[in-house]
């Protein structure tokens, strides 16, 4: 093996092609290469809108970007380090943001006029200067793939399609990364179709052998990767929408109570979903309502009888549930929502990604209707975040809406699986068998009522959206009973933050500038703000995860600074929740246009504002 | 099965709808209906819209979820799925169950989930004060349609009937001899069971249903009909319905005039929907009773059938799937 | 006739029974007569949830106040000074907000056993003692009322219903109104119906002439009323629903332009639509559609087609519309939403009055999707906020949010009949003949696009929910175009603010505390702030119509106060709103009852904040 | 009457569909019955709802709404309303149509406005990805149904029937024979026409229509009906439909069998809703053309038949009704 010179923290890399080539596979079989040979990363796929895009056009590419190395690898990253386009479309659309002398892997067999002209280019770049910036490896990759699968005797069509795997032994090879998890996927996954199984691994292994042996290798090898400091524990990849779905059935265990998931499907909330349907021998049980309006009642009718209604979707399916909401926030009944947040208004762009709900989560609703909301930041980060949601809701009786993202959703990351038996168990308030309490009698702490389902004779009662007498939960027009069940629905929510941990600075220092923000911005900001506090400045990174109520410690915590930056993918909606909250002056930073924050913005806006610190400091963790 | 009267099933709460409304009857009826068919408070719910008629969970002595326009089919969906032990019933209106709750109706009953669904039809939006429903007829006056509403109406049964529901059934608000036990044949059966009540709005559409119900024209405008005998009706027993086979009509004719013995006489098969349908959209005798009754497996009972209803994997296992990078020693 | 010692700027009379006693008639016809006389004035009926609810209960009361006089009549009164009640039933459930020394009359035969015990009593109320402290006068007002009407040969049953007639009589002459509207009124209403026409006739004349007549005058005969200083206009009487039917169809003609109301009947936002359903002559059609969101579909394509679409809906109706009003943003298509709040949270309190639906108004979307929100202060004030409405969907291509209200919708006052040919023409994008204008080529002051509706072959477009291409309308992932759609539709928003008139004060002067509000607590702070001036506390009053976006001049205006008070019937939603747009620090006052605000309290709130002026002003008004 | 060619209907914008889909043949389908038609462009609306069949206006050269998922029949009801002179066309998909959208297409069948609607029937929702839909058939498997669907699946020609429907056709994607004139049969039809189409989404329900589409066996699977014609089918036109009166069903019989002759063949009736019925639940053969035509008024011809198409009184007028107070002098 060649030896390489140096070593490197973290590398990028950006896959991309068409639909059709089976990027986003490869994108998560590098990934699974990457984290099993200790890795920390995260992971950005970004595929087109169309179902099966025509071949070759812009529009109709696919890509899959990674960031993998050692500690705090927060973000895909900014610009990727090699970029691997399988037809011109592919390099086009990606040139924009790539620095100069950044490594390139074409497949040359697909820059054919005709391919170059679907691209809508007027001449080959390849050939036409457009190149010269960078450092370009182009290699027959169609024709080499072909060639190495020809003795298992697929048609050239067939053939062809097993070049994602080809690069993918290329690539591993250029990073040092394992091919033993991909061989045993493709063995796994074509158990049943020997000529597919075996043309796949020799394409593997033949992409491989030909970095291996070319002349191309000095500029392949890449500098070692870091790897990362991890803990003594076991992990794993995980993208959000299946963090999210055990965090929910975990969260069901830990409540000892089974969960109905009623949803319909929607981009891109329809992958938990999807996962959980997968996972109906842990406690729950999934049900495709006819819309998102019948899919919550479904829900909140399961709560009624017992078992905790879930339901998700994305911003214009929550739309038509807030009706609904209102009345599972009328008759107190536990609910969780999750909303996987994508590109508006109306329809917008489903498959892009946004923080633009958070108003709808907040104020969304007819009538003084106060919820709790909770946001993910990160893949990981659903487990907790939806056992916290589930948690809320059962101790509170109250709907809590979940918010997170497509960004989220499809990203993955490395994981410490967390030891489930550490976590506390969930206190419901079923009747005990010996309870003397009412239906609507409240515990004095959370306000929470009986969760009293059918089935049992002393509990039998009526419930409904019309204003309940706070006692017996019969109508009442009494306008001091309205006053006073007003009164309840505020302080329960309220109540909420006296059971939920203090905020904490994440990282950073007090006194100069808090970036606070919420979500998925968390890996750019964090990434940003390290690099910051590396050069001297002083900032500090607030990450909310409890949109409402706000943890009681954060208008404390924030006039320890004379800066408050709120970067956000959306104009301003977590700033307007902090100035109502906490009358907060503070600088916006928005985005809107359906990607991700990257590093280098927000580094630029926290400059703007943040002073230098007297003295840098080394490990800058708090 | 327990041993209450239909007293049992009454609440504390006063009933409020207007003095002389078809609802009081029919309230009754479900009273009598819960007790002669032995249904336990505590595992019973009754789950229903906003209207006037969807008022009455408050009335019943059982559980009881008064919802949200329109969409009680979804809401007791979700408990009946939880919990499939209970027994459901669903209370709805003309205008909450056709018209804003329409596309629910249509998927229960496309499903077959086992719920009881008992369809008010005054043919009005009573609480709302008087607007012409779904089911008006043309010609209704109303705030909203003062020189007559220009629709067509809806008919309750042929729409379940499209909708491919398995249980369709009729009566009229006052008939409190029928109507216990036709409240108990849709408790019985296993899926969906719709029935219509067509219900006097004193208010806002007094005695549309006249012609229909009124005492003294009963028997010659109501057709009573029975699995398995024939389609007759009438003081005298002496009308009764055939099928035009050209037409693919019922006719109602009379048996000794014309030639007409009973054995020209149709016989009731509720297993039938295309019968169903024209039984539905009979006029002049109107059909009462179970026009519709088709096997089919519920819902409820297939979806638990592919799934555990308990817990089979515990979480700590499931977090393991896939490639592990065991990092602990 | 008796002479009256005193004279009174205003009257404050309630008239309570079962709602089938004829009792908002009753009110109605009052109203008509002391409008006619000159009296300003101003009304909230108040009944029961039910239809028919079952006679001589507590919650079967239905009730109708109305206070009447001199100038600035802007509530209905805190307390009344005369009780007009039919049964034992209305007599309790008034008594609490009496004054000692209040003029009680009922009608003494409705004071049975049976009756009391309906009302839930153990006692008659009229002997045991309850009644002391005010001043009662019992009248066996159904036996004089069947006497009267006897020679018209009704049953004893219709010829009780006359019984508001005759008290109406007797009330009438009280206060020294006259009978000849209603009189009016009865001949047209029973013009087909002889005896019932002739026994109300009878009926109203016997109880006015029982009040000449007999013994009990002195107590009856109340002070002169002031009369209001009016201008040389014609009045009329009006309540807020017809009043915004009104200013709708005007605008629609001073927009020349047809409109398509879609609506789904709920309480109490049918009013609206029944009141239009009358007014088809008049450039207005209605449509009933099978739900709310099918309404404002069909309004949305009616304004897509050329004919600007109007919906209309209560809080959980508006709910289900929020999907399609993103779509309206979106495609940048005009609409008006009327929202006649009630009190939530869910189905609620249908019929009773609150202001909890702004947070929906102004953040109820997802997606970032800002639309202008407008609110009526005043059943008068519905017909220019309608036209100020209309006026901001079609200047910006925009849909528009109108506030309303229960309280608002049913309640009448006196209305000086605005000279139409005064208002400016409302000038709409609709293509010119010889316009060069591409269908998204934007104004560049309201950025508003052109209003291109089908049947002109120039303007052949596709337009959608999925984000647009700025220039071409079709559909666009483009990161770049999403952002600058984003900053149009905020620009479009935030340049409302450039076409409204400034804030003012309405009253009162500044530097001590402003009263800031919105809606239907308009009357009662007028009232209130009156007093306080009158006190000589240093307060001004500032009434916002333009919710979204504030007037430009609001942040400076405010900064001229030392105190911000907030009055809100929710539990503090326009508070949220200052806070957010003006970073204001405010005091709130919220109320949750399903009652509208009464003087005395928003007098004590002031109170508590305002410092005492210099020296108190005779005029108050600025 | 335009003279336009189907590519005067074809917009610059590129299809995107995926390679194969079943859409690309309805396309073009719909832009012969446009141009065959003589539709003009000015005066023509395309309005959908959101799905891969409601992507379609973008690729029309017509005016088009593309709007939110399953409200499409309702933007377009007011599109009429507002203009009747506009020929206004609804492109959905059996999920958009039938799943989240069935109470507008329910109600809009009532009412019978006169929109020419599409339901592109693939049985499975494409645009995301491919999990099952209110058409799907029992045990189709998807990613929410991986173990096969347990619900029934609606019949989209009987539910119309059911909603009162006045016209329902049907044919196959692939069929550019008689697809283009039965659209415009749709379009003539004064009332709202229901066309289904079954298509083929190759990615997630790949040719399952393919027993009755695949053009080899397409002549013994489909029966194209007529009105006044009789029910045969089959290459060599020997097959047909008879009634059971018995059963009320139709038999599938070979004429010149078991004595069996074209007068025993039950002749289409197109106006007769119990005949549509049997026909749009015919499994084997299929039944193609128009199932069903009603002559009913269009919903918007008497909705402006009762009011007033332009303002007839100022508001000037109207502001004085009532008692008025006059200050003037
Ligand atoms: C979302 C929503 N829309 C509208 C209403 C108003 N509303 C309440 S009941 C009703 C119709 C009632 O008619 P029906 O279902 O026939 O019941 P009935 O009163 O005649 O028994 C309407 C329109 C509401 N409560 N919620
Ligand atoms: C309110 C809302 N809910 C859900 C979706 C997601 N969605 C888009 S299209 C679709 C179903 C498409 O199926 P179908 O109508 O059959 O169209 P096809 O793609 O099969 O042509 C769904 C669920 C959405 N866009 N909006
Ligand atoms: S309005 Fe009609 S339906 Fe409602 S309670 Fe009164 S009579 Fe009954
Ligand atoms: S997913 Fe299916 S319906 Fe959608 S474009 Fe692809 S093939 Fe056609
Ligand atoms: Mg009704
Ligand atoms: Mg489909």
């Amino acid at each position: 093996m060649f030896e390489t010179t140096a070593s490197k923290n973290s590398h990028v890399i950006r896959f991309a092609g068409d639909s059709g080539d089976g990027i986003q596979l490869q994108g998560q079989q590098f990934t699974v290469a990457s984290a099993m040979s200790g890795h920390d990363l995260a992971t950005l796929p970004d595929f087109p809108a169309e179902i099966r895009a025509p071949t070759g056009t812009r529009y109709g590419v696919s890509a899959f970007q990674i960031q993998f190395g050692g500690d705090h690898i927060t973000t895909p990253g900014d610009t990727p380090d090699v970029l691997i386009a399988f037809n011109p479309a592919a390099l086009v659309v990606n040139l924009a943001n790539l620095s100069p002398q950044t490594l390139v892997i074409v497949d040359a067999n697909a820059f054919t006029d005709q391919r170059i002209k679907r691209a809508d280019l007027t001449s080959n770049p390849l050939t036409d200067g457009t190149m010269d910036a960078y450092q370009v490896v182009d290699i027959n990759i169609t024709d080499l793939t072909v060639e190495a699968v020809k003795p298992h005797g697929l048609g050239t069509k067939d053939a062809g399609r097993c070049k994602n795997f080809w690069a993918l032994g290329l690539i591993l090879w250029m990073f040092d990364q394992s091919r033993s998890q991909t061989q045993n996927w493709i063995q796994d996954k074509f158990a049943n179709n020997e000529k597919i199984r075996e043309a796949n691994l020799a394409a593997l292994n033949a992409g491989n052998a030909y970095a291996e042996n070319t002349e191309f290798p000095q500029v392949l090898k890449q500098p070692t990767t870091l790897q990362a400091s991890l803990a003594a524990v076991e992990y794993r990849t995980i993208t959000g929408a299946e963090s999210l779905a055990l965090g929910l059935v975990a969260a069901g265990e830990l409540a000892d109570t089974q969960l109905m998931f009623c949803s319909y499907p929607i981009t891109p909330a329809s992958s938990l979903l999807h996962h959980l349907v997968g996972l109906e021998d842990a406690g729950v049980a999934t049900y495709q309502a006819e819309d998102e309006i019948a899919a919550i009642c479904a829900a909140i009718g399961s709560s009624y009888a017992g078992k905790l209604g879930v339901t998700s979707s994305s911003g214009p399916g929550v739309a038509l549930k807030t009706e609904a909401l209102g009345l599972a926030v009328a008759t107190e009944l536990p609910l969780v929502l999750v909303n996987s947040q994508r590109a508006g208004p109306s329809t917008g762009m489903p498959t892009k990604t946004e923080q633009s709900d958070l108003y709808q989560a907040v104020y969304g609703r007819n009538g003084d209707t106060p919820l709790p909301v909770v946001a993910a930041r990160s893949p990981a980060d659903c487990f907790d975040t939806a056992i916290e949601a589930v948690r809320i809701a059962v101790r509170h009786m109250t709907p809590v809406i979940l918010l997170t993202d497509g960004y989220i959703a499809n990203a993955s990351e490395l994981w410490p699986i967390p030891d489930i038996s550490g976590y506390p168990e969930i206190l419901t308030t079923k009747p005990k068998a010996d309870a003397e309490q009412g239906v609507f009698e409240r515990d004095p702490a959370t306000f929470a009522r009986l969760w009293a389902a059918p089935g049992n004779p002393r509990f039998i009662h009526r419930v409904g959206g019309i204003e309940k007498d706070a006692s017996t939960g019969n109508i009442s027009y009494d306008a001091d009973n309205h006053q006073a069940m007003t009164d309840i629905r505020t302080s329960k929510v309220a109540s909420v933050a006296q059971f939920i941990p203090d905020q904490t600075i994440e990282q950073g220092v007090s006194g100069g500038v808090a970036v606070v923000a919420w979500g998925s911005t968390f890996g750019s900001i964090s990434r940003a703000v390290k690099e910051c506090l590396d050069e001297g400045l002083q900032v500090g990174h607030v990450h909310i995860r409890h949109i409402l109520p706000f943890p009681e410690n954060l208008g404390q915590l924030l006039a320890g600074f004379d800066h408050i930056l709120v970067p956000e993918l959306n104009t301003g909606q977590l700033a307007t929740l902090l100035r109502d909250k906490l009358n907060l002056n503070l600088t916006q930073y928005n985005k809107v246009t359906g990607q991700p924050l990257i590093v280098s913005e927000v580094k630029t806006a926290i400059a703007k504002l943040a002073p230098k610190r007297a003295q840098a400091v080394g490990d800058s963790r708090e | 099965m327990s041993n209450l009267s239909f007293k049992d099933f009454a609440t504390d709460q006063e009933v409020r709808w207007c003095p002389g409304c078809g609802d009081y009857s029919i309230l009754k009826g479900v009273q009598r209906a819960l007790a002669d068919g032995g249904s336990e408070p505590e595992n019973t719910v009754f789950v229903s819209g906003i209207g006037c008629s969807s008022r009455m969970p408050y009335y019943l002595n059982t559980y009881g979820f008064h919802t949200i326009h329109g969409r009680a089919p979804g809401f007791a969906t979700g408990v009946k799925l939880a919990n499939p032990e209970l027994e459901v019933w669903v209370v709805t209106g003309d205008g909450d169950g056709l018209s804003i709750g329409g596309n629910h109706l249509l998927h229960t009953l496309r499903r077959n989930i086992n719920l009881n669904i008992l369809l008010f039809n005054n043919e009005i939006y009573g609480l709302t004060k008087g607007q012409y429903s779904p089911t008006s007829r043309p010609g209704t006056h109303s705030p909203t349609s003062p020189q007559g509403s220009v629709e067509a109406a809806l008919q309750p049964g042929q729409f379940a009937i499209g909708a491919g529901a398995t249980f369709f059934a009729r009566c009229v608000d006052i008939d409190q001899k029928t109507m216990p036990g036709l409240f108990n044949e849709a408790k019985t059966h296993n899926g969906t069971s719709f029935v219509e009540i067509l219900q006097n709005c004193i208010v806002y559409n007094k005695d549309v249903f006249d012609d229909i119900a009124a005492k003294k024209t009963a028997a010659e405008a109501q057709i009573h009909v029975r699995h398995g005998e024939p389609l007759i009706y009438g003081k005298d027993r002496t009308r009764g319905l055939r099928l035009n086979p050209q037409t693919i009509a019922l006719e109602p004719v009379v048996i000794g005039q014309d030639g007409i013995s009973l054995d020209d006489i149709l016989v009731h098969d509720e297993t039938n929907p295309t019968l169903a349908l024209l039984l539905a959209n009979l006029q002049g005798p109107t059909a009462m009773g179970v026009l519709l009754r088709r096997e089919q497996p519920a819902f409820e009972t297939s979806y638990w059938g592919i799934r555990p209803s308990q817990r089979r994997q515990k979480v700590e296992q499931l977090l393991r799937t896939g490639n592990l990078l065991d990092r602990r020693n």
